[in-house]
């Protein structure tokens, strides 16, 4: 019998911990199916972050060290100086990566660190609950926001691709979906194009994926994909962002 | 012997250069030595002074709150620290830039006019160095000739050619 | 004869029906009884309908489905 | 012994860090250790080190996390309020067990205080700053020349010990210049050397004797996971304590008066000791060198002499608490102190001091 489709070797044989339906395990399984594909899982050092995800080094077959809430990108930045020949990438929610992690996000992707930043938005704050994160869209209900959130009480959610691909030494910026089979080959290809950037020295890569939370948001995981597609597309338009300029050509 | 020596002036006097200056002829001297600027958030302009004790044996405090030494380059610095003088100590006073009298009556005051003779000599930013030449030459505890080291290790390089300046500078005044 | 194996591990899929609602055919549905976890896992109904998309398994958050083709 | 060179301190420090192994810098500008930042970035690079501006000193203390858990050699330096904000970062590596070594070129506080020197962050150091159970061994040496010695053995303490070691210094010490004999330089490790060195580090499998992975973690889900990790955490302190704890004792066998006290004020202590001599008053001084732990077996060095031990600091009371525990009840305890920003004259140390002596009468 010919595989058509195999889980990788990069995720570790356990059930993860996250929510039926929830896009972490899509995520998680992208990253370390290009890890495997390119041979780099034992060449490899992630840093999971402080959120659901802070468990994901005991799903992903790589070395991994977790790091404090937002301090992800300061910790690859280390971790990239020890090991300077390592691939290395952060694994970030929109609370640890657009609120409390803003500083050294930014600060990361200005000194164009090489490394990756794979960053999960789902719009709220899973692991404590569904409060209002950064990026939760306006009229999204939270627990910290039962009406929905107001541009007057919380101002407009962040987009972060827009705001990363400011900055010059952020090299590769893009935002996938995790809503739909077609949306999910796509976002291989960003974390494949992430990696390579990486590999080849041209400085911080980013790839923002649109991510569900059935459990927070109160949906089915089938109407939370559905979610994605009618409400967070449109209000984070999914494409490349800013790319390297192809050698001798135009951008 | 311990010397407690107290430099005062304004920013861009050369104040902690001559307390360096000192401090390095008297290790090379084989003293034990500490130096310790005043630090804070004035980069320019501000007053600046330092501390310098010169001991032959280890030095147990480097603050200074009698001073054997005291050199007031400029008329806040007398005002300030002309109490800082231990009684029968030493005041350097800047005459150049000094035109009041210091009022205490049991210590030693020197009159050295730096400015007015480093401007004979041609170049006013000497002063320091006049100043300092006449502090090291009267309390005679560390050798010439570790000044001289220290003096050519400053004025080398890019600074080379002030070398023989500074160096008449220093030899310019002799008190006792 | 099924052109394709769709292999869905029972113990592994926490039942969340993502893959029923991204099949192409309409060929995968939820079992009544329950797994070890608590969940009801997802099944292929009718397995000669499967065009190997995958598109399940690419769906899949918990990595709970493998595509053979049958030779 | 290497010739004496004058080397203001904060350059001094970060001098003995290099020589002692530590190839990465992570730092942020704050007075007064700015000297340091700047010579890291001037001569590391020049070594093959690797020196980065952080963003802040969250950031600082988080690469230093990443660098020390990847097997890198990391010497970081702040001054008090930098290193409050630290102290996240100093639990994290406290619990996952990251070596780094730390440099506190204290001023005053509370709040942004001032930048004088100080000793009011006693506590923060000695009792853990951030959250959780842990500790990590300080040291607060009185010169330069034990300062660069302390500095230099340092990253292999941190390294044997798994854990980070901090360093307390204070403006004035990182101001001054003195001359020091610098020790010779450590090779620095190079990243290939890593995974035979330290296969706890997350360098990659591939390389790995044995190839097993490494997770550098804190979080532990299951509280009889968590508590058997803080006991061996305390249990390797244990065994630690009897390689860190250091001191030095100074004429305490006749002392009618024995001063504590660490650092700059330990140093000022050694003239007001002689000054109490010329006037006929013996007194000696306990001078912890580690300040955890901290060194409470020196207090059963106390003659019989002894009326009075006085904490000298500049807190408001801080050391005294481990005065206390040291002279466990055997002898009055006084306090010699400013709040730090002003250093006493020792005149003024030795006045109080007699005063405390006569009271006692």
């Amino acid at each position: 019998m010919k595989p058509v489709f195999t889980y990788t070797k990069g995720m570790l044989p356990v059930s993860t911990s996250y929510c039926p339906g929830c896009t972490h395990g899509i995520a998680h399984r992208l990253i370390m199916e290009v890890l495997e594909e390119n041979g780099k899982l034992g060449d490899t050092v992630g840093v999971a972050p402080i959120g659901c995800s802070v468990l994901a080094h005991q799903f992903m077959n790589v070395d991994m060290c977790e790091a404090a809430h937002g301090r992800a990108p300061a910790v690859a930045t280390g971790i990239r100086r020890a090991q300077p020949h390592k691939v290395v990438f952060t694994y970030q929610g929109d609370g640890d990566l657009a609120s409390i992690g803003m500083s050294e996000i930014i600060a990361a992707a200005a000194r164009g660190e090489r490394f990756s930043t794979f960053f999960i938005n789902n719009g709220i704050y899973g692991m404590t609950g569904g409060q209002i994160a950064p990026t939760t869209l306006i009229g999204q209900r939270g627990t910290t926001a039962v009406e929905g959130r107001t541009k007057a009480q919380f101002g407009m959610p962040i987009k972060m691709c827009e705001l990363i691909a400011q900055l010059e030494c952020a090299v590769y910026v893009e935002r996938v979906a995790l809503n739909t089979p077609a949306n999910v080959r796509k976002a291989k290809k960003a974390v494949q194009k992430a990696f390579e950037v990486q590999e080849k020295g041209l400085g911080f890569s980013f790839v923002e994926f649109l991510s569900t939370c059935p459990t927070n948001w109160g949906l089915t995981p089938s109407d939370a994909l559905q979610w994605v597609s009618d409400k967070m597309i449109p209000y984070y338009p999914l494409g490349v962002y800013r790319a390297p300029q192809p050698e001798g050509g135009q951008a | 012997m311990i010397e407690k020596m107290f430099f005062a002036g304004s920013g861009g006097q050369g104040i902690i250069l001559m307390g360096q200056m000192i401090t390095y002829a008297a290790m090379y001297d084989n003293k034990a030595v500490t130096f310790l600027p005043s630090y804070g958030p004035e980069m320019r302009g501000g007053t600046a002074n330092c501390t310098v004790v010169i001991s032959d044996k280890p030095v147990s405090c480097p603050l200074v709150y009698e001073a054997d030494v005291v050199v007031a380059m400029n008329l806040p610095s007398l005002t300030k620290f002309e109490s800082l003088v231990k009684p029968g100590g030493k005041l350097f006073v800047n005459t150049s830039l000094i035109d009041q009298r210091p009022t205490r009556t049991d210590i030693q005051v020197i009159d050295v006019p730096a400015n007015d003779l480093a401007a004979e000599m041609g170049n006013g930013r000497a002063a320091n160095m006049i100043m300092l030449g006449a502090v090291a030459h009267s309390i005679g505890i560390v050798a010439d000739a570790a000044f001289d080291k220290i003096m050519q290790k400053t004025f080398s390089g890019k600074k080379a050619a002030l070398l023989d300046l500074n160096r008449a500078a220093f030899h310019a005044v002799k008190v006792n | 004869m099924a052109k394709f194996m769709v292999k869905i591990q029972d113990e592994t899929c926490k039942g969340c029906g993502v893959c029923v609602s991204v099949c192409p055919k309409k060929i995968i549905g939820m079992r009544k009884q329950v797994n070890q976890k608590g969940y009801s896992p997802a099944s292929v109904t009718d397995e000669s309908a499967c065009i190997g998309c995958a598109s399940c398994a690419m769906m899949c958050p918990d990595g709970a489905i493998e595509i053979y083709q049958v030779d | 012994m290497a010739e004496k060179v004058l080397m203001k301190g904060n350059e001094a420090f970060a001098e003995a860090a290099m020589r002692g192994g530590c190839r990465f810098y992570f730092g942020y500008p704050i007075t007064p250790q700015s000297e340091i930042p700047e010579y890291m970035s001037r001569e590391l690079p020049k070594r093959g080190g690797v020196f980065v501006q952080a963003e802040s000193e969250l950031g600082a203390i988080n690469m230093t996390y990443g660098a020390g858990a990847a097997g890198g050699s990391v010497f970081i330096s702040s001054s008090s309020p930098g290193i409050a904000l630290m102290q996240e970062g100093m639990s994290f590596l406290c619990s996952a067990e990251v070596p780094a070594v730390i440099l506190n070129v204290s001023r005053c506080g509370p709040g942004i205080g001032g930048i004088q020197p100080g000793q009011a962050d006693y506590f923060q150091a000695t009792r853990g700053g951030g959250n959780g159970d842990y500790h990590m061994p300080v040291f607060a040496p009185c010169n330069m020349q034990e300062a660069v010695d302390i500095i230099y053995e340092a990253p292999a303490l941190a390294d044997k010990w798994r854990t980070p070691v901090m360093i307390l210094a204070d403006g004035m010490m990182g101001q001054m210049m003195e001359p020091v004999a610098l020790p010779d330089p450590k090779p620095f490790v190079e990243p290939e050397e890593i995974p035979a060195n330290k296969p706890w580090a997350i360098t990659g499998y591939a390389k790995k004797p044995g190839g097993a992975r490494a997770v550098v973690k804190s979080l532990r889900m299951q509280p009889e996971a968590l508590e058997e990790h803080v006991e061996r955490l305390f249990a390797r302190y244990d065994a630690a304590k009897a390689e860190l704890t250091r001191y030095e004792c100074i004429g305490l066998e006749d002392a009618e008066l024995v001063f504590v006290a660490y650092g700059t004020i330990a140093r000022l202590t050694l003239e007001v000791i002689e000054m109490l001599a010329e006037q006929g008053i013996k007194a000696g001084l306990i001078r912890p060198i580690s300040l955890w732990p901290f060194p409470y077996e020196a207090f059963d060095q106390i003659g019989k002499r002894t009326k009075v031990v006085v904490s000298a600091e500049l807190s408001m009371g801080q050391l005294i608490e481990d005065v206390y525990r040291g002279v466990n009840g055997r002898l009055p305890v006084e306090l010699i102190h400013r709040t730090g920003g002003i250093i006493p004259t020792s005149i003024e140390v030795a006045q109080k001091a007699k005063a405390i002596l006569e009271g006692l009468k």
